[in-house]
Formats: structure tokens, C-alpha cells, sequence
């Protein structure tokens, strides 16, 4: 049970338990929706953006642990950075989870090269249809700071 | 518990190792195993006889006409019918698609009403819906009893001569709830609507005759009844048939064909345009040869034992809810269940570790879910092969995921 | 002549003796025989695979998702197209269809015309037929040249913007006429109709890459190129595809359910409601490797070989004609004609005796019939198995015919 | 190749190309059209019946040599009998062709019992695939008389 072990860490299933940043936002802010249609996952995000700098955001939805807890992470660590930032912990988030591929180009100096309790996620590697419910509130996310840029 | 056991040894699949443990298959809702004879029948029908059908004046051609055709007589059998009145479909989805644009987009108009129960899959939703864009026809709804079997009580009130369609499952494959099959066929008929029985998870697993349900069209898959994928079976009263327009157009469905107009081959080669799935064909009618050969009386007992062992040892588990009828008489095998707050996507991770095969999700059914107020369900599901160990090996599983979840 | 003949020993079928005689299996354009491998490649996903795709987190179910969108991926790669532009149908004629009511129901109207060619099978017309009547609109045709391939001359006066769709065939299945692909799809650009292309002759026999053609759509079957029977292939550009409407609803097309009204999955899912043919599509993907590991340039010269050497013995027989371009450019292997007073089907029946497979008929395609005049034709059809002493065969037997019925 | 010589007998040989009665009735009839669609041959019968005999039959189509000699030696057998005659010798046909089965409830002592050059039409039994062409113009002739005793 090693593999289930390291999948369903503590944190991880307190993360899904007491997910942050639950709610919307009321202020300027971007919102999108991503899904899973083939497990029914469903994860919205409400991102407020000033100055290139994410001040804030809130998450809706339902779904597995992993997906909850990857999107209640993602709250905790996306807010006070800059977009530039976030887009480079998302790539290295997706470089850890497989998502992506690439030979680490992200800056180790920079902030984004962080990943703090989402590290957690790596034992979602082991399972392969998982790391989609990982990847969900990221997804989305990029959705969301897609539409700040336009 | 009738003895099936011995039969496991015709399912090759059943010797498999997943994740270091034998399989344990718990998702036959979702489609069966094959037995070898299945297997077969198809490498027979490849290895030896592969020709088109019906076209052609050659030996291979012959061959693979009679079988395609004797596919036809048995599966039709299977279900007491006529053999013209019997359509290969590519399954269930199909079936009912053909029925709602073929019989559907001729014979309804606005304000016509469509009736399907709440429990419905989304294959017995979504057509009529199309249907319902390009006719103005509407969708109304029967609602749950609390065990969530069919709510027939306001049937009186529902029911008005705009109601064109009655379209129901024979039995639910989330909640196994048994639909209301006389009920809503006697309805149908008493105001002159169509009756359209879903038959994919009623025809596997109970002795069907057409000719004891009053019903109009009956639709069915044979992946879910031992059979390949890519055909199942729509039966229809011939008169009902007639009525309707072919969807698909091509060869073999045919009479003449002049540039701008063309007329239809007989009930049943109207509605099969095109190649037909004939090794497909071939392995259906083997499929309904190994059903026949256990007897589906048989079948439906052992799976009605399995299924009370199974409520009986899940009920038994501290926070796990069951969705669906407790009473034996009013389901099948198929057994939606929640467990505290481990999401039904983690519970199907945390079996499948332990080798268990369960779906996990909405099972097509989001308009249930919607009134269940939950957005899926872990799903366990039985068939002739299973036997009351798989159902230990689950209830030890699920006590396994309550821990790993902290649940006390 | 590129020596394919080891191949042979990959089809078991070939082994097999009809009528005494070892099979000469001259059908090809009818269905194709099997390679083992393709035989295997199915009997593995049953053995050891089984399960439904897509809605499942269980090893099974994650194992046969990949291998059924694997062979999305091989069968689009096969054609030099995008993954997620191809869409898995039960064949070409559901393909057709699929484009006919999927796209022609919601942008026809009253007044269009759909261009379509005298040389096409039923399934490349009765579908717009059946367009028609719901939509008002028309079909006009392109007639043939002396050496029956497609006449474009007139095709000037006939373009207009009334011209919604042009639907040809990229080879004929009775006279192996090559379809005018560029003109056509030059034409339909040049007033803004969209073209699609039956490719259930041309993808099996030549290389086809979707991104050299101009086409919008294309149409092929599984079976007619190495592949089981129940499967076929729907590619559109991905903005045809996003035009279309889904014509089947069901499970796995979807991303909501309401009671009400629906939303659907993103292409290719869209099209695929229900389960899809899974052993079928793993038997696809294995089609195509295999005539990508022998090359369909290899393949193509082959049957060109193949065919020169037939159309030249063929033509040497007395009273034999040959309905079809005698220049091999503007052809394939399908090679139709008659023999004197013989009826085709005698001549069937005649070959068949010496265990000579060739189809006798209208070949789905009465109105290039009623063009010719004749009510019926024999045709031999090769593929890469196929040998030069097998044309031998068919000579020698149809010698046997003329002095059977006393030509002289 | 002898039974390809049963099946290709002279006299088919010869009502295929030459087949009797040709062409269509001027006086009161009945009509019947048949076709095999699976091999495309086609049918078409006039029948004048008065008082319940055939007096005159005319045929016309296309099709294979058996369905085109079955039919020729059929309007030569049928005209000048009773209804009920020619329904004897259809089921007689049938039953030689292995169409129906019975136990030979045909009354040898009957008219329709003698199946004369009919006989030549054995052969296809052993190609069962054509025994639908023989068929076809008998299955014709009875949608005709049908149509007499409406
Ligand atoms: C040119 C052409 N188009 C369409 C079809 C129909 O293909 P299928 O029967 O596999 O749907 C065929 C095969 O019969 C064909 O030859
Ligand atoms: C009740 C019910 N109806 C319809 C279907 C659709 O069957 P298929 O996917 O074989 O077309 C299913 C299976 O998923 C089902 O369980």
C-alpha cells in the first residue's frame, strides 16, 4: 500500500477537507470553468489581477481529493505573485506531474520554482489517470490568466 | 447460491493479475467479459468464412450471409421475437437513436410529449432531446419514490393524449432499480403512445419475451451480454417498424435507387445501411448461445443471491450509503454506494490497488444524480462469473479506504 | 512486379480451399481478408483488456482507453491528420450519414444543391437524398466521360453558389475510375461549399494524406483495408467538425445533462455517443501498422502491376467487356465486365466452382447502372495479397464460362 | 464441373435466350412485380385470368439465366390452367426446389403435378444461393393470382 500511501498523504486530505479560498470573488476579477467530463470533476476559479500581480482568487467546484486539493493548494501559493511567476509554477508544476516535458527551463532563482506542499502531488505520478484530476484547477487557471492578458 | 463457478474458466480475462492480485471484475454494468466460445466464433467467422454480406454469389459470400442472418434468428430468439423484427444497431445509444430520428422525426410535432423517468441514462435522454429541437416536442419527466424506483403515482395526472413517447429503462444502471415496465407500457397504450423499453441492462440479466411485454421497441447491447463491442440489437413490432423512416442511408437498405428518390428494402435491411457489423454479428449470436446454454433463469437467481450478500455485507460498513432499492424484488445487480466523504473516484483508486474493477463517477445518469444531490457514485456490479468471495474482497477493500481516509 | 507474396502467409483465410480449389479471393473491394496480426490484436484487448472506455478508474478500463484512443491516434496518423479530427464511426456509410445529418440539417436550405457524381455508391447519395426531403434541398449530377471517369467539363455552368456541398467518391467501386479530387475540391472552395470525399476505395489502396488534399471531410472503412468489420473512420477539418451537430446523442457525447437541454464534449467525442466499437477500433489500429510496415506506395504499385496485367488478359477474352478507364493512371483494382449473354451472377456462380471469389451485381450503384444501361456487372477487385497467377485463374475460368453457355 | 452442367442444361440455355411470351397484356389482367435486390434481377407479370383459368400470361425483366428460364417455362406451363392447377404446380415447384417442405400433398393424378421442362430446373438445388432466382418468377406469379381471388 506504499503507492495509496504516498497518494493520499495528510496534507493532501486536508487539503481536501478544508479547501481554501472557497467561494467567488466580488471586486475586478476573471473567472473560468474547467471539467472532467469523464469522472464529472468540475473546478471554478475567480482571479483578481492588478498590476500583473494575482491579488487575489477563489475556487468552487467538487471532485476527488486530488483535484480539490490541487486547486486548494494552487490558492494557497498563486496569491501576492506576479502572473509571470504563477505561469512558471504552473510549468513547473506540470514538469513535476508529467504534464509537460521540457529540461527544467525554469530559473531556479525565481519564485515560481517553488512548489511548497504541492509537492505532496508527486505520488500522483504512480497513477496515471489521476494526474488529470491534478491538473484540473491548473488548467483552468491558465484559462483564467489567459483572458487578463487580451 | 446456484454453482456457476466452474464457468469462470471460459473467461479468460478472469486469470488476470492487476496490480499483483487476481482480477476482480465489479463493472460488468458497464460492459462483460467474453467467454472463448465468443472469441471463437469470431476468429471462426475471420479465419474462414470473412465476405460481405448479402451481395455477392460466391461461396465466402454465402457463408457469411447465412451466419450473419443465423446471428439474426438467434439473438431474436434470445428475446422471443421474429427474426425480421430484429435490427443490428451498433448498441443500445444507436437502437434508440434510430427510433427517436426514425420514428420520431416523422410522427412527432410541437407540442408533443415525450415521457422518461428520472433514472434514465443519458442514451435514453439525449435523442429525444435532439429529436425535440427539430419537432417542438418536450421531454416530461416521472420522478423517484424514496427506495428510487419509478414514482408511478402521478402517472393519472401526467398522463394526456399529447403524450406521444413513453421511453423507460428496464432497470437502472446506477441505482438497479427495476423500471415499471407494465405500468408504463398499459400507459402508453391507453392513450395510443408509443412504448420504448431500454433493455441494456434488463436483457443480460432476466429471461425477456417481446411477446409478454406489451412494449413497442425494445433496444439492447450484446458487449453487455457477453458479446462483442460494436453491435447490439433493436426489436420492433413490425407494424411500428413499417411506420418507421430509415436514418441511415446506403447500400443494402435499398430497393431501387434513382437519382433523386429511392425506395427501402423490408423490415429489417431498411434500417442496416452499409456494411453491416457482421463478425460482430456472429459473436452476438455466440454470446446468446452461451446465455441460452446456462439459462437466463439461472442466471438471474445467482445474481440475485450475489446481490443480496452484497447489500447485505456493504450495509454492514460504518458510513457507506447504498443507492437503490434494498428490496431484492425491485433491482438487479448493480450497486451504487458512497462512502463518508471518500470521493467515488478515490474509493475506484483505492479497490483497484487491491486488483477490484468498480466504476466510479455519474454513470451517464446526470439528471439522477442532479436529484440524488451528489455528483457520482462508487458502482459495483455483478455477472454470471462472479462469485460471493469478490464480494469479500470489496467490503475488505472499502474497510481499507475508510482507513487511509481516516474515517473512524 | 513487387513481390508481396510472403505476405500471404499473414491471412489464414487464403489457406482455405473452396469447391476443391485453394480461395482466390477476388472481393476485395467488397471486404478485405485479415492478417493475423489484426486478428490478434483483438483477441489481446479481449483476453487481457476488456473493459469500457473512458469512464473508469480502474486498470482494465485505463488500459482499454488507451488503447482504443491509441488507435485513434494510428488510424489519423495513418491518413495525416490530427487526432482529434478523427472520429470513429461504425463505417463509411455512417460516416456519410454522420456529415449528411450532422452538418446538411442544420446549413441546408430550400434551394441548395448538393453536387454529387453519377459514378457514386448508394452511400455516397441516399444520404443527401434523405437530406433533401427534411431540407429542401437538391442534388445535381456530374455525368462521365467515355472512359467513365467523372466529366467535369460542364461543371462551369453548373457552379454556383447555390452549391452547398460536393460529395464524390475518390475511386469508383465498379469501374476503379480515380474520382477528380482536386477539381472538385478546387470547385467547392471557389463557391463555398464543402466537399467530401468517400474514401472507401482510395484510402485502402493509395496514399492518402488529409493535409495534401483540399477536402473537408473523408469517409473510409476499416474493413475494406486490413480492419474488422464495424468500424470506420469520419475525418473533418476542425472547423467542419465544430459546424456539425452531433447526430446521436447518448453517454460519453456529452459535457452536461439537464433535464431539459445538453451540452456537448469537445470533438472527436461529440460524434461518439454510447460505447464506441473498442475491439474494432484496437483491430483498426492494427490494420493500419500493418499496411504502413508494407507501405501503401509498395501497395499501390502492386495492385497498379496487378491490375495492367488483368485489364490486358481480361481484354483478350472474346466477348469481354470492360466497363472502365483502360489507362491504369486514371484507375484502381476494381475491374467490372461482362461476358457476352453470360448473366454476372452465372458467372459468379461459373468462377465460384473453381474457387474464384468475384462479386456479381448493381455493386450499390444503380444510377451508374442505369448510366451504362446494364442492370448488373461481375467484378474482380485485388488487393496486396493478391498474385498474378491469380488472374490466371480467373481467366481460365472464365473461358469455362464462355463455352458453358456456348459463345464461340 | 458436372454440377455446373446440371445447372447450365440446355433447354435454360434456351429459354434464357429465348425466352417465351415477352412483353405485356392489352386485355383485362392482373400485374405483379418482383425483384431480388440482393442480386438486382427484376420481374414483371401480366396475368388474365377468366372463369379461374389462366388464359394468357405475358413476362418481362431482366435477371440471371435461372430466373429468366424459370419464368420463360413457366408461361408455358401456366397458360390454359385453372388457378387452382397452377397453384398445385407452384407448390410442386417449390417443393422440388426445396422452397417448401411437405410430404408431397400434391395429387399425383392432378395436372399441376407434371412439371415437364421444369424439371431442367433440379440442378440449381445444389447452388442454394441460386435457388431465390428460380423463385422469383413463381413468388411473382402468386402476388398476381392474389390478386384475382380479392
Ligand atoms: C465507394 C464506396 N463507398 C461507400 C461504401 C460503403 O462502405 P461501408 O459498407 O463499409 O459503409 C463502399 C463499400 O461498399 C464503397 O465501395
Ligand atoms: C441503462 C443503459 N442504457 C443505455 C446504455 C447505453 O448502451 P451502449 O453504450 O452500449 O450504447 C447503457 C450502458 O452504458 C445503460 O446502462
Amino acid at each position: 500500500m506504499t503507492g495509496l500511501d504516498e497518494l493520499y498523504r495528510e496534507v493532501i486530505l486536508d487539503h481536501y477537507r478544508n479547501p481554501r479560498k472557497q467561494g467567488t470573488l466580488s471586486g475586478e476579477h476573471v473567472h473560468a470553468e474547467g471539467s472532467n467530463p469523464s469522472c464529472g470533476d468540475e473546478f471554478f476559479l475567480d482571479v483578481a489581477v492588478t498590476d500583473g500581480v494575482v491579488t487575489d482568487a477563489a475556487m468552487r467546484g467538487q471532485g476527488c481529493s486530488i483535484s480539490q486539493a490541487s486547486g486548494s493548494m494552487m490558492m494557497d501559493i498563486i496569491v501576492g505573485r506576479t502572473v509571470e511567476d504563477v505561469r512558471d509554477l504552473t510549468h513547473k508544476f506540470k514538469l513535476m506531474m508529467s504534464i509537460e516535458e521540457g529540461d527544467n527551463p525554469v530559473d531556479p532563482e525565481r519564485p515560481g520554482s517553488v512548489l511548497g506542499d504541492l509537492e505532496a502531488l508527486q505520488g500522483v505520478r504512480k497513477f496515471p489517470v489521476r494526474i488529470k484530476c491534478a491538473d484540473l484547477p491548473w488548467a483552468t487557471l491558465t484559462d483564467a490568466l489567459d483572458q487578463t492578458t487580451a | 447460491m446456484t454453482d456457476l463457478r466452474a464457468l469462470r474458466a471460459d473467461f479468460p480475462i478472469l486469470e488476470r493479475e492487476v496490480n499483483g492480485h487476481q482480477l476482480v471484475y465489479l463493472d460488468s454494468a458497464a460492459t462483460t467479459q467474453k467467454p472463448q466460445s465468443v472469441l471463437d466464433a469470431m476468429d471462426d467467422y475471420y479465419r474462414f468464412h470473412n465476405a460481405n454480406v448479402h451481395r455477392g454469389a460466391h461461396t465466402l459470400a454465402v457463408e457469411a450471409t447465412e451466419m450473419y442472418e443465423g446471428a439474426r434468428a438467434k439473438v431474436a430468439g434470445f428475446i422471443g421475437a421474429e427474426t425480421d423484427q430484429l435490427v443490428f444497431t451498433r448498441g443500445t445509444t444507436t437502437a434508440l437513436n434510430y427510433i427517436a430520428y426514425g420514428w420520431g422525426l416523422n410522427h412527432l410535432k410541437a407540442g408533443d410529449k415525450i415521457l422518461v423517468t428520472v433514472m434514465e441514462h443519458h442514451a435514453n435522454l439525449v435523442p429525444w432531446q435532439l429529436i425535440s429541437r427539430y419537432t417542438g416536442a418536450e421531454l416530461v419527466y416521472l420522478e423517484l419514490n424514496d427506495d428510487l424506483t419509478v414514482d408511478v403515482s402521478s402517472l393519472d395526472q401526467i398522463l394526456t393524449d399529447d403524450i406521444a413517447i413513453i421511453a423507460f429503462s428496464g432497470m437502472s444502471n446506477v441505482t438497479g432499480a427495476l423500471g415499471p415496465i407494465d405500468v408504463l407500457t398499459d400507459a402508453a397504450r391507453s392513450v395510443g403512445a408509443i412504448s420504448v423499453l431500454d433493455g441494456a441492462q434488463l436483457v443480460p440479466h432476466t429471461p425477456v419475451d417481446v411477446t409478454e411485454l406489451g412494449v413497442d421497441f425494445l433496444a439492447f447491447s450484446a458487449h453487455k451480454m457477453l458479446g462483442p463491442t460494436g453491435i447490439g440489437a433493436l426489436w420492433g413490432r413490425a407494424e411500428r417498424l413499417e411506420e418507421m423512416e430509415p436514418t441511415e442511408g446506403g447500400g443494402e437498405m435499398i430497393n431501387t435507387v434513382d437519382r433523386h428518390s429511392s425506395t427501402w428494402a423490408p423490415v429489417p435491411h431498411k434500417f442496416e445501411a452499409g456494411t453491416p457489423p457482421i463478425a460482430e454479428a456472429v459473436g452476438f449470436g455466440a454470446a446468446v448461445d452461451y446465455l441460452d446454454a446456462v439459462g437466463m433463469d439461472v442466471i438471474a437467481a445467482h445474481e440475485g443471491e450475489l446481490t443480496a450478500i452484497a447489500l447485505e455485507r456493504l450495509s454492514e460498513i460504518p458510513d457507506l450509503t447504498i443507492y437503490g432499492p434494498k428490496d431484492i424484488t425491485k433491482r438487479g445487480g448493480a450497486v451504487s454506494f458512497e462512502l463518508g466523504d471518500v470521493h467515488p473516484h478515490d474509493i475506484a483508486t483505492i479497490l483497484d490497488q487491491d486488483g477490484i474493477a468498480v466504476r466510479a463517477g455519474h454513470h451517464c445518469a446526470k439528471p439522477l444524480m442532479k436529484y440524488l444531490n451528489i455528483p457520482a457514485t462508487a458502482r459495483a456490479s455483478f455477472y454470471l462469473y462472479n462469485v460471493p468471495e469478490e464480494v469479500d474482497a470489496l467490503v475488505e477493500s472499502l474497510h481499507k479506504a475508510r482507513k487511509l481516509f481516516g474515517l473512524t
